[in-house]
Order: structure tokens, then sequence, then C-alpha cells
């Protein structure tokens, strides 16, 4: 009936609604550059909080699916929300697209026809960083995450590329906003290189401390610390610190640029990686919709045109693997403050091309 | 016949204040035994040390014989060893009658029945109400116990502790807060009461005392100076110096 | 050794941040008997202040003083519309009411502030830090909030426990009618005291702020810390909050440092470092759970 | 029989008909909610029995939700994924830890028993949250819904919707039971005057321990079925704020009354759900609403049928 | 200075004073006599605002304080002592006595004079004293507040003989120094020998009152009045 309905299930109170936020907006900046449109079609997006509860998250799904009746839901930013959604969306008739939570299991035996990520999965960008320091040629590393799972997979993921020694692997309890404990062991112990994942407030605390210490001497080797999510908190206090990424705001691609000026212009805000993985989201819905001829309720038709990912992403390439996780290139990226005044995070240099997970082969969809 | 309740030698302290030194006391079954003296001269710590609220720091305590020392104010009160309070002290939220049932409960057995209504147990709140009328609160038995007056609460305190069947019944100034006219019930009413149960009397009304005591003891400063017959005390110079005054002995 | 001896000055400082958190609310919840869960948000409230005055006036200490009475009013706006009303009311409405205002005002910062963490950068003055040791630097902001933590504890303890007014507000609180039957406004004392809560969670807020990042729901996650600090040192005590949130700071940052050490001399490694990670987060409660045990009503009991 | 007896009875059949209703709207969504909302019921009546009954303010009543919803989680992945099975290994699991955890609490009275409940419930949210086994925080999805009794009824939303009715409707039998009898006008009067229940010659401790098992016990039983509703478990389950939630949802309904508990339920989580399809910006709804009942004092009970 | 016309009041729905009027003149010492349950102490809480009225109006020294909030009447000059002590138990005896102290002749050592026991325990909690104790305090806490017209409601309550005596020796000399007093108490004897004028309350309702010329002609008379019921005497004026 010339319409599309996409649902979008993120993380929009407390602390983490920032991620949510950037997903949100960048995906209605690239509907907004569609005229509304998307592959043709006038796109009619409901977006849901999930609170960040997996049986809220369930529930609200349902009513996407069952009162909203979406054909695609978008989402979600964390990935125990995942966990609890991924069914009940794939088990219907509407595609999961996950602009950012991509977690292993999924992405080898537990793959799905009807589920698609359009990030990374999660361990690849601590590779990125573990890979980096072991090029680097660094002999010890201090390792730092806070103590659930995804910060496990976070260590797990650095310790699979770096071989050196570890200095000492930490936990800190979720949401600790004290780090003095842990930055004077840091001092005691002069590894060669932090590595941390510490995402959202926590971040912002453990890098303006780390500074505050008088650490920087030490390089900080981080993922999901800090980003322009984070940044415009942190300041001078990040400047120079390196993390890892698909993609950075200084991307040399005109599409990039233009998304990063229109983003900024719309909202007063750099864009993060959720904002740009959120964008290539709707274009890939875009350019699915378009392949299959506008025919959403044709599955299998649009199913394969998900696959082809055949649209012009913000990082340059992009395509997908057999389990439906991207395979693309991964970036050592540094922070630094911008002319206007502004923080951003830039390229140093490609660690990975091309890079897939090493899940896929345990995944059956051919 | 062997006494009732035994104290050897209790003795406690708050801090530098002591308010049982070496009490021994001994309470022969059937009798009213009425306990007097100053304010703060630890009367009331002495109720609760036998009623076991409070531990006495040294010294025994016997009740039919056996050394309940160490027991708690529950399993003593199931033992029969029941008191009223100073400070009437009751379920706010419970009617009149529901306070005496519950009273009437304990004593009835085991309360871990799950399903059956207590509000509709017949014999509980046929007791209790045996017991408020007999207090004269027969008018009062739904109100809430909040809600009566301080002097018909005192009343209420005096009818839980009925509805107990205790052996041996500490009170602590039943009479206090009670009307002239409620007091001289009262009065009546624990006369009929003693030919049923052994009482400890703790009292400042001189009056009611005099005409209840079958023994009486004095205390000051936490020791026992005189115990013995109404009449003996009431002539003591050193009670009356320290706790009668000219006017009340006379 | 000297490591032993930064963690404890770590765990210490650790304390005063949640003691300065604490205070508002020892006095509030302890004297004034007023459960007040909003204690967290209106912290934050005093965060999120201190961080917009000092942008907008470019002084820091401009910026702090321009706080406080900011976070003052909001405290006795909240006073005179909700929490007067709630004052001899079963603890559970104040619980009710309070916890709709944190959704409320949780809200209503991220709907002014928007959701990014934002920061606010140490003072010049207190910039930098100054060696303790030789190659022990400390931050001399954390020195500085240090002393503001004292501070406040000394006053508190001088108002709650040395004046006319610490005494009416104790005797209001267990006995309103009878207080005010002697002659005394309970109404516009107990104003007066909230005011002072109110002042020093903005004040925390806004003290905090240069070294934590302020965020929307920061004061949630701080809320039951600071919940767990009152309850250890003993409901209404200003010396048991002040020992309470150094005893926290201190076993909670000693234990994260040496913890895992120590269990490794004890256990083969992995089994050791499994052990720990499931035992640090859970150590403050383990804590909390311990002092309960032995002092049921808190290190301090006091009087209610 | 009179009219307080009556309410519950149209209450009840009330929610009989919801799926009836639910047929003509967006059918799965409806019953998912609304089978949400009556576990939740179940869990703040649970706590209402304790809180209002026994004066015991449990801050760790999320973490029998979450041993309830663990155990499901094992027993279906071993293959045990029976409803009555997971029942039965999760309320003796519960009043076990009930019992274990309320023998220290109960020493504290007040805040203090409060935030001792609350040290428990973090205690174990920090346990699951650190148990890779079990997905730790992302926690585990269970791959079919249980059976019950051998037959696969459940899988249809709408018998599962009436299999959590009736475990709300069995609850509320067993406790408006318990909280009329012996036993539970003891309960009630030790939230009183403690001292003077012992002097009657009661113990409170034993009666508290046992109401707490009770609750723990039905509490476990919204766990299991909150599992089974959304084929997942995780920590999130037992978080401290859930705990809290379940107090506002008790209070919000009257303290005091089981049906109370149920109404403070059903309206905070279909209001939340309600007003967060408008806005994104619930909390500015939510809250002052909130804060308004509580004003108002005795919650939406008292609205309805006058106090307690 | 203090009257109450034909005040109602009562809790909740349920009423219990029917239309009392009372008065207690300067220098006056009058006593409010009735069983227990017939609306003293409710009338205690009518003119300390403490109970809401339902009708009539109460008057302290010329002014109509109907509508005044408590804290203001008790500071216009009323002091209580309150049936049931109702002792601040968190604040220690002294905290108890200077927490409302008000400058006058009752300084805290006048009041430790009055009651030493008081000064031995100066540093107890209010629930850590004896009940007799308690009452002592919430005698001189009435005292500290300087009150022109003292209210004492039972206040010999739980008092040993001697200290009773006391008290009564003090009120005594209290109201040879002018003092004003409303005091219920069921020590008739001590109370007929220092009252000016007596009102018996029942259900709710002034039944009888009795001038001090009547007291002093006949002792017995208030005393025989207070046994009698209701309906079995007429109410004279
Ligand atoms: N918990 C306590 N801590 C400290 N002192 C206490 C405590 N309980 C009682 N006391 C003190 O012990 C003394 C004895 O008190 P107790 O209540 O036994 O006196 P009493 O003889 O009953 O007096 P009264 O006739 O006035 O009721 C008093 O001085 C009292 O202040
Ligand atoms: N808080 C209350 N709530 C409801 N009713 C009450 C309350 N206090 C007293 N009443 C009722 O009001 C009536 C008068 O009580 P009041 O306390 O004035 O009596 P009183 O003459 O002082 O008796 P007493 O000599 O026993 O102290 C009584 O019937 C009593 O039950
Ligand atoms: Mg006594
Ligand atoms: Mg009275």
């Amino acid at each position: 009936e010339g319409k599309v309905k996409i649902g979008m299930i993120v993380t929009l109170s407390g602390p983490p609604a920032v991620l949510g936020g950037q997903i949100r907006d960048g995906f209605a900046l690239a509907v907004k550059k569609l005229g509304g449109k998307l592959g043709g079609l006038d796109a009619d997006i409901v977006v849901v909080d999930d609170q960040l509860k997996p049986d809220i998250a369930v529930t609200k799904v349902k009513g996407l699916l069952e009162r909203d009746h979406v054909d695609f839901v978008v989402g979600p930013v964390f990935s125990n929300i995942l966990q609890a959604i991924e069914k009940p969306v794939t088990a219907s008739s509407a595609f999961l697209i996950s602009p950012n939570a991509g977690t292993s299991n999924f992405a080898g035996k537990q793959c799905n026809a009807n589920f698609f990520v359009t990030s990374y999965q999660n361990d690849q960008v601590h590779e990125v960083l573990g890979k980096y320091a072991q090029d680097k040629g660094y002999k010890s590393a201090f390792l730092l995450a806070p103590n659930y799972q995804a910060g496990r997979d976070a260590l797990d993921g650095f310790k699979k590329q770096f071989k050196g020694r570890i200095a000492d692997e930490v936990y800190t309890p979720l949401g600790q906003l004290d780090f003095s404990a842990e930055l004077a062991k840091i001092a005691a112990d002069k590894p060669d290189a932090v590595f941390t994942f510490m995402p959202g407030g926590m971040g912002v605390n453990l890098v303006k401390q780390y500074a505050q210490a008088g650490l920087k001497t030490i390089p900080f080797l981080s993922a999901f610390t800090t980003d322009e999510s984070t940044l415009p908190a942190q300041k001078d206090a990040a400047v120079g610190d390196l993390g890892g990424a698909n993609w950075a705001p200084d991307m040399d691609n005109p599409q990039s640029k233009a998304f990063v000026a229109a983003y900024e212009a719309a909202y007063g805000a750099v864009p993060a990686t959720y904002a740009m993985q959120a964008y290539d989201t709707a274009m890939l819905i875009d350019s699915a919709i378009r392949t299959a001829g506008g025919k959403l309720s044709d599955r299998d038709a649009l199913r394969a045109a998900l696959k082809k990912g055949d649209f012009v992403s913000l990082r340059g390439g992009f395509k997908f693997s057999t389990n439906h996780y991207p395979i693309q290139d991964f970036y050592l990226t540094k922070v630094a403050k911008r002319a206007d005044g502004k923080y951003e995070t830039e390229i140093v240099e490609r660690v990975f091309k091309d890079y897939g997970d090493s899940y896929a082969k345990d995944c059956p969809l051919k | 016949m062997s006494a009732i309740l035994r104290l050897e030698g209790l003795s406690k302290r708050f801090g530098a204040l002591a308010v049982s030194q070496d009490i021994c006391l001994e309470l022969a079954p059937g009798r009213l035994h009425a306990l007097i003296g100053p304010n703060g001269a630890g009367k009331t710590s002495l109720i609760n040390q036998i009623s076991g609220a409070l531990a006495p720091d040294a010294g025994r305590i016997f009740f039919e014989d056996e050394d309940v020392t160490r027991l708690g104010l529950a399993q003593r009160a199931r033992r029969g060893l029941v008191r009223s309070f100073q400070v009437a002290s009751l379920f706010d939220g419970f009617s009149a009658l529901d306070n005496v049932a519950l009273a009437a409960q304990a004593r009835a057995g085991s309360s871990f029945r799950f399903f059956a209504r207590a509000g509709k147990a017949a014999d509980l709140n046929a007791k209790a109400r045996v017991a408020l009328d007999r207090v004269g609160l027969g008018e009062r038995v739904g109100r809430r116990a909040g809600e009566l007056s301080h002097g018909e609460r005192r009343l209420l305190e005096i009818a839980v502790a009925l509805a107990c069947q205790p052996r041996l019944l500490l009170l602590d100034e039943p009479f206090a807060g009670l009307g002239v006219e409620e007091s001289a019930e009262a009065l009546a009413l624990l006369q009929t009461l003693k030919t049923e149960v052994t009482m400890l009397l703790v009292e400042h009304d001189m009056e009611a005392v005099f005409a209840l005591a079958d023994d009486v003891s004095v205390l000051v400063g936490g020791r026992l100076i005189a115990s013995g017959a109404p009449e003996a005390i009431r002539q003591s110079p050193a009670v009356r110096e320290a706790y009668l005054g000219e006017e009340e002995a006379a | 050794m000297a490591l032993l001896l930064v963690q404890t000055l770590n765990g210490l400082q650790l304390g005063i941040i949640l003691f300065l958190i604490s205070a508002g609310l020892t006095l509030v919840f302890g004297v004034m008997n007023f459960v007040n869960l909003a204690h967290g948000a209106q912290y934050m409230v005093g965060a999120y202040l201190a961080a917009w005055l000092i942008g907008l006036t470019g002084n820091f200490w401009l910026g702090l003083a321009l706080t406080l009475p900011a976070t003052l009013a909001f405290g006795l706006a909240l006073e005179a519309l909700i929490y007067r009303h709630l004052y001899n009311r079963d603890p559970l409405d104040q619980i009710l009411a309070t916890f709709g205002l944190i959704l409320f005002i949780d809200e209503g910062v991220k709907t002014i502030w928007g959701a990014e963490p934002i920061s606010v950068d140490t003072p010049a003055a207190l910039a930098g830090g100054v060696a303790l040791m030789p190659g022990l630097l400390y931050p001399i902001y954390r020195l500085a909030l240090i002393g503001a933590g004292l501070a406040v504890a000394a006053l508190l303890y001088l108002i709650v426990n040395h004046t006319r007014v610490g005494m009416r507000v104790r005797a209001g609180a267990s006995n309103s009618a009878m207080i005010s039957a002697l002659g005394i406004d309970i109404g516009r004392l107990f104003l007066i005291v909230f005011g002072l809560g109110a002042t020093l969670a903005g004040l925390a807020g806004a003290l905090v702020a240069p070294i934590l990042s302020v965020e929307p729901g920061m004061g949630d996650s701080v809320l039951i810390l600071v919940f767990v600090v009152i309850v250890i040192g003993g409901v209404g005590s200003i010396r048991g909050a002040f020992l309470g949130a150094l005893l926290v700071g201190l076993i909670d940052t000693l234990g994260r440092a040496f913890g895992p050490a120590l269990l490794d001399l004890a256990m083969n490694p992995s089994a050791a470092s499994q052990t720990g990670r499931s035992l640090t987060p859970m150590l403050i409660y383990l804590l909390m759970a311990g002092v309960l045990f032995v002092r049921p009503s808190g290190l301090f009991p006091v009087k209610r | 029989m009179n009219w307080r007896a009556v309410v519950p009875g149209f209450g009840f059949a009330a929610l009989a008909l919801v799926p009836l209703a639910a047929r003509w709207g967006p059918e799965a969504y409806a019953l998912n909610l609304a089978t949400r909302a009556l576990i939740f019921a179940l869990a703040a009546m649970s706590l209402q029995f304790m809180l209002g009954c026994g004066g015991l303010v449990s801050f760790g009543q999320a973490a029998y939700l979450g041993l309830g919803a663990y155990a499901a989680a094992i027993l279906a992945r071993y293959g045990g994924g029976d409803l009555l099975l997971e029942a039965g290994t999760a309320i003796p699991a519960a009043a076990l830890f009930a019992v274990a955890t309320s023998a220290i609490s109960l020493r504290a009275k007040g805040v203090y028993y409060i935030m001792s409940t609350l040290a428990f419930g973090q205690m174990l949210y920090f346990f699951f949250v650190s148990l890779s086994a079990l997905g730790g925080d992302d926690g585990v999805t269970l791959d079919a819904r249980a059976r019950l009794a051998g037959t696969d009824w459940l899988a249809s939303d709408r018998a599962f919707y009436y299999a959590a009715l009736a475990a709300l409707a069995l609850g509320y039998l067993l406790l408006d039971r318990i909280v009329g009898s012996r036993f539970g006008r003891v309960l009630g009067a030790i939230r009183q005057n403690p001292l003077r229940v012992r002097a009657l010659g009661f113990e409170p401790f034993r009666y508290q321990l046992a109401a707490c098992a009770i609750s723990a016990a039905l509490c476990a039983v919204a766990g299991v079925l909150l599992a089974n509703l959304n084929s997942f478990v995780s920590p999130a389950f037992m978080t401290w704020q859930r705990s809290g939630d379940l107090i506002v949802m008790t209070v919000l309904g009257g303290v005091g009354s089981l049906g109370g508990a149920i109404l403070g339920a059903l309206a905070y989580l279909l209001a939340s759900e309600l007003v967060s399809t408008y806005t994104e910006h619930s909390g500015l709804w939510i809250g002052p609403a909130l804060v308004l009942v509580a004003l108002r004092g005795r919650g939406l009970a008292g609205l309805v049928w006058g106090g307690r | 200075m203090l009257s109450l016309e034909a005040v109602c009041a009562g809790y909740g729905g349920a009423p219990a004073l029917f239309g009392v009027d009372l008065d207690v003149g300067e220098g006056e010492v009058v006593a409010l006599m009735g069983r227990n349950g017939m609306g003293k102490t409710t009338s205690v809480r009518v003119i300390f605002g403490l109970v809401a009225l339902s009708g009539g109006r109460v008057r302290f020294a010329g002014r109509d304080i109907s509508a005044t909030p408590p804290f203001a009447r008790a500071r216009a000059g009323l002091g209580l002592a309150p049936e049931g002590r109702q002792i601040f138990a968190n604040l220690t005896v002294e905290e108890n006595l200077i927490c409302a102290a008000v400058a006058g002749p009752w300084t805290l050592s006048a009041l430790y004079k009055l009651f030493p026991r008081l000064c031995e325990r100066r540093r107890a909690f209010g629930d850590q004293l004896s009940g007799g104790e308690q009452q002592m305090l919430a005698i001189g806490r009435a005292l500290s507040t300087q009150p022109r017209l003292l209210v004492l409601d039972e206040a010999t309550e739980g008092l040993a003989p001697l200290i009773r005596a006391e008290i009564w020796a003090c009120l005594a000399s209290l109201k040879r120094a002018g003092q004003s007093i409303l005091v219920i108490d069921k020590n008739l004897g001590a109370l007929l020998r220092l009252i000016d004028r007596a009102f018996v309350i029942e259900k709710g309702r002034i039944v009888w009152t009795a001038s001090a010329q009547e007291i002093a002609r006949d002792r017995n008379l208030v005393e025989r009045r207070l046994h009698l019921g209701q309906d079995r005497l007429e109410t004279p004026n």
C-alpha cells in the first residue's frame, strides 16, 4: 500500500539514553535525506524505549509487531536486550536489524536468516586494539573492564590478538564512580599500555580521573570509552586516547562528510558510530526495498536484497558475511580537538581490512 | 507449699545506675504481694527481669521451681508468667475484642494455623468478651484500641493480661490513669481475682495497696529495704521517710 | 607498602565523597525521619545546576556560589509543594511520593540538558597535584574535597547535637503534636532543616561534578550507596554516617585493590579470579550485612 | 456475603475476559502485556503480604523473582521444562533462600531490615551477573515455553494468560485466608507491637520467618511465569530497581490490601506502557501521578473501596 | 482568661464533645473531672488546637484563638503537661527540659530543684526513665515554657506518694503566686484542697460546676456529685 513501517527499539532512559538518541537521530537523518521515504515507500517510524529492561523490551517488541505491524525492527543498543528480543522478532514476519549490539551467539550457531547486524561483531573492536598493541610491540598491558558479560568479552577479544604479558586484569563493579584504586594499581604496575572497555558515564569518570592522576604518559587504549557520545564530557582529558572503530567522523569519503555535516547541523553534536550505523541501517533498508521492487510481502526477495547490502555505506565498503554480520575495515582512532573547539575521534591507521568475524564458520546459513 | 516465684540475688545495672541490687524475694502461691517504692527505684525493671524482657546481670529466677533465668519473654509467658505494662501496650489497629482474643489465642496453643478465619473463632471471642466484661469495657468491644481514652486503654491492658490465664500475674501500676470510679471498680475486680491467681502488684495508689496486699515489699534505690505485713510496712519509719511521707502513712 | 598507603588514601577520599552526598540525607532521614528517596535526584540537580552555572559564568567559584541558592530554592519548592504534606505520614507514602519525584526529575533534567554526560573542569586554582611522597602525586582538588567533607561533618555535628534547632527537630520528628503544644513552629523548623538538606545535596553535586560525570540518573545509583553508608553508621548519626562512609570507601577500595591478590594466595589463580570477580561488587553489601548482623542498628545507634 | 468479598470476584471475572477482548486488537501484544501485568501483580501481592500484613518492607523481593526465573531457565535447559516441575523447584529454592537470609535480616528492624534485604538481593544479583555459565549479564534464552503436566497447552498465549491468572487467583485466595487466620493475626500484631506479642507468649521471629518464606515462594512462582512468558531470563529481573518497582506498585495499590497490590501492579504497568506509547518522556507524567496518589494516601485501593 | 464556648469536637466521624462550656479566670485553679473516656483530654486537646473544632469557640487572654495554630497558642501562654507524658524519647532529660524553654522563673536549675531525681538522670534518654520520672519531666517541661495558664492532664499519675505531695505543695505555692491552672486529676483529696472551681464532664457535656464558695462550704459535695450518674441529679445553674 506504498508504506513501510519501521519499529525502532532503543534505550532512551537512564544514562545510556544518549546512545539510543544517536541511533534514533542517525536513522531519522537518513530517512529525511531520502525524502521521508525508504525504498520509495513512505516511511512510518515508531520509536520505543526498552528502558534497558529485557522483559519490558519483549512486551514493547510485541507491541511493534502486532499493534503497529512493522516490517522491520531496528534495535537494540545493548546485548542483553538483543538476547531477549531476537526470538520474538525473527519468529514473526518482520526482519530484525541491529544497528549496534552484535553478540557472538547470533553470529555463530544461533545465526538467523531474519536477523542482520549493521555494526560489527562485538569482539572485533576489542581485537583491533589487541592487534594494535601486539603490532606496536607492547610488552605488557593492564586490562580494565566492568564486571559483566560485555566486559568479560571485551578483555577476551583483546587477548585474542595481544600475546604480551597481562600486567593485571581488573574487573570493576558496574556503575563504579571512582577509579582511584585501579589508577593507583596502574601507576604501580607501570604497564606499556592500558586497555579498557568502560562505556558511558563510567568511561567519562575513568578518562577524567586517568588524566587527573597524571597517567597520560601510559598509552590509553579503549573501546566504547571515548567516542562522540562521551567526548563532550571528557574534553581535553581524552585528547590523544586511542580507540578502535569501523568509522570515525573524519572518514574521507563524500557521503560521510555530508552525513557528519548534516548531523551536526541538525542535532548540534558530532555523530558517533552509533549514529553512523543507524544511518547505514536506513540506507540498507532503503536499498533492500528498492531491490525487491517495493514488495514488502515477498520476504524471500527482501531477505536476499538485504543480504546483498547494496547501498553506499558511510564507511565505504560494506558487505555481509554468511551470518549476516558485516565484513568491513577497522581502524585505530585517536581523540582530537577540532578547530571549532569540538572533540571527535580521528582515524590513525587501518588495522584490519575486510575483516569478518570468526564465528561465521559455525553459522549454518549459506 | 513452695514459692511460685523465687528470686535469688538478682542484680542489674544500667551503666553507673544500679536498678536491682542483690534482690532475693519469694512469692507464696495464692497471695497478693505488693511492691512499692519511690519513682525510679527499679520496680518496673524488676518486673522486666522477672518477665524476661530484661536480662539480669547476675542472679537467678525460679518460676514454679524451674530456673527460667535464661528463658525469653515469650517462653515465660507460655509457662503462665504474665505481665501488664505500666504504659498500656496494645495493638492500636485491632479492636478491643481482637486485642483480648489474641491473648486468648496465645493461651490456646499453636498459632501456626493458616486457613481458619481467626475472627470467627467463637471460643476465643467468647473468652475475650468475658475478660472485657470483667474490666467494664463490655461496651467498647468493637472500638479500635488506638481510639480508646487513656483510662480505657489501661482497663484493656488488664483485660489482656486476664485473658492470658496467668499462673502468676505481674501488674505494673494497674490503677494509674483510672478515674475515681474506675479505681474502685478495679479494686473490686482484683479482690475477686486474688482468689484465682497469684499476683505481684506494683502500685503507687496506697489505698489500693493496703486494701489488697497480703504482703508488701519496699524497693528503694534497687534494694529491698523492707518486706512484711502491710501494717508493719505502713508503720516502718524507714518506709515513711523514703516513700510514703507523713500524710499517706497516717 | 607505598601502594597500600595510596590505596588507603584513595579509600578515605572515596569515603569523603560518599559522606558529602550522605550528609544531607542523614539530616533529613535521620533527624526529621523523612524517607527522601529524591535526595539523589536533588544531588543530581545540584550537579547539573553547577555545570550549567559554571559554564554560564565561566568561573567555578561564582558558579558554585550561585548553585547553592539555586538548589536551596529548588528544595524549598519541593518542600512547600509536596514534602510538607507527608511529614507525619506512613514512610511508605513518602517512598511513593519521592519515587515519583525521581521519575519526574530524571526525565526533566534530560529534557532540559539532554542525555549526554556533561563535565565540569577542575577550577584552575585547584588543578594539578601535590607530591605527598616521592612518586606519589595526589590531585589537589581531591584534597580540597576532603577538607569540604570535614567541614560539612563538623557543621552538621554541631547543628544536630549542640543547638536547640537540632533538639527541636528531633523532638518534632518523634512527636510533632507535642512539640507544637510547647510553642514551637515545627513546620518552619522542618522547612529550614529541609532547606539545609537540599543545599547540602546540591553542594555535594556541585563539588563532585569536576570528578564524576554529570549525567541523567546519576543520583539513583548513588542513592543506594548512600543508604548503605547511612545504615552502616546508624541512621541519624552524623558521626555514624561519617565513619560509615569512610568504612565503605576503604573496604571497597582496598577490597578492589588487594582482594584478588589475597584470594590468589588462598586458592588456585583461576578459581580465585572467578571468585574475586563475583565477590568485589558484593563487598559493600557483605560489609553491610555483616555490620547489621553484629549491630542490628548500625555502628552508632541513635535514639529515634 | 458482603461486598468486600464480591469486589475481588468481579475483578477476577473481568480479568478472565481480557483474552476475549484482546482478539479484536493486537492479540499477542495485548496478551503479553496483560500476562506480564498479572505476573507482577502476583509478585506485588506476595510483597504486600509481608509489607502490609507483616510490616516487613522487603527491598530484595526481586531476588525471589529472579530465583524463580533462573530455576525455570535451568530446568528448561536440562530438559525439565514442565511448569509444575519448575514451580515445584522454584518454591522450595526461594523459600530456602528466604529463610536463610531472613534469619539474618530479621535481627534488624525498620530501615535496617529494609537495607539488609537489599544486601542479600544484591548479592544474589551479582552472583548471577558473574555466572558465565548462564550467560552472565546477557542472560539466557529458553528454547520453548514450559509444558504443563506433559501437555503443551501453555504454548498458546491465551492459555498461558489463563495459567498466570489462575496462579494469581490461587495466590490471592491463599494469602487472603492466611491474613485472616490465627497466623495472620499474630503477624499483624507483631507489626504493631512486637514487645507485646512476646509478652503474650509468641516468638515473633518464627512467624516472620514463615511469612518471608510464604512470600518468597509465591514470588518465585511469578518468576517462573515471567521466565516462560519471555522465554528469556537475565539478572535484570532481579536488580534493586525491580525490588523498588514492586514496592511502588504495592504502595500505589494501598498498603495492607491484597487486592490493592494487584490493582497497583496493573495500574503501574499499564499506565507506563500506555503513556510511553504517546511520549518518550513518560516520567514527566507517571512521576507526578505517583506523587498525587501518595499525597492523598492509602493508595488506589483507598479510592476504589475506601481503605483497608 | 481561658474560655471554651459551646465547643464541639471529635475524632474523625465520632464526636466526643457536645457543646462544652468551661472557663478559667486569672489566677484561678480549676479542676475538670469525670469518669474515663468522658472527654477531659479531648477538651484539653481542643484548648491546644490538637483536635479540630467542629463548633464553638476557644478564647484565651481576650482573643479568639479557635483558628490559631497550636504553637502560637502555646507561645501566647498555654503550657501543657499532657496525659501519658509524651516525653521525647530521643532527647535526653536535659534536652527535653531546654528544647522549648523560654526565659523566666522556671530555669533549668529551678526545675532540678523541684525534681532532684531529674538532675540525677539528666543524661538519660526520655524512654530510659521510669514512669514516674517521665511524669516529673512532663511537668517540668511544661513549666519550662513559663506558661500563664498551666494545664495538667493527669500529671500526678504514677508518682510516688512523697513526690505527689510535693507536687501538690508546689501547685499550691504556684497558686499563691497567682498562676492560673487547669487540672485534671483523680486525687480528690488533694485536688479539692487546691481548687477554686470544678467542672464535671460526662459524655462530652459539662454536667455540673461548683464554685469556690460551694467547695469551701462542703468539700464532700463534689465528691458526692462525682459518684452519682447524670440521670440521678438535676444540673444546677
Ligand atoms: N533502658 C534503660 N537505660 C538506662 N536507665 C534505665 C533504663 N530503664 C530504666 N532505667 C533507669 O532505671 C531506674 C529504675 O527504673 P524503673 O522503671 O525500674 O523504676 P520504677 O521503680 O518502676 O519507677 P516508677 O515508679 O517511676 O515507675 C530509673 O532511674 C530509670 O531511669
Ligand atoms: N485518638 C482518638 N481517636 C478516636 N477516638 C478517641 C481518641 N481519643 C479518645 N477518643 C474517644 O473520645 C472519647 C473521649 O476521650 P478522652 O480521651 O477525652 O477521655 P478522658 O475523659 O480524657 O478519659 P480518661 O480519663 O480515660 O483519660 C472517648 O470515648 C474515647 O474513646
Ligand atoms: Mg515503673
Ligand atoms: Mg484523659
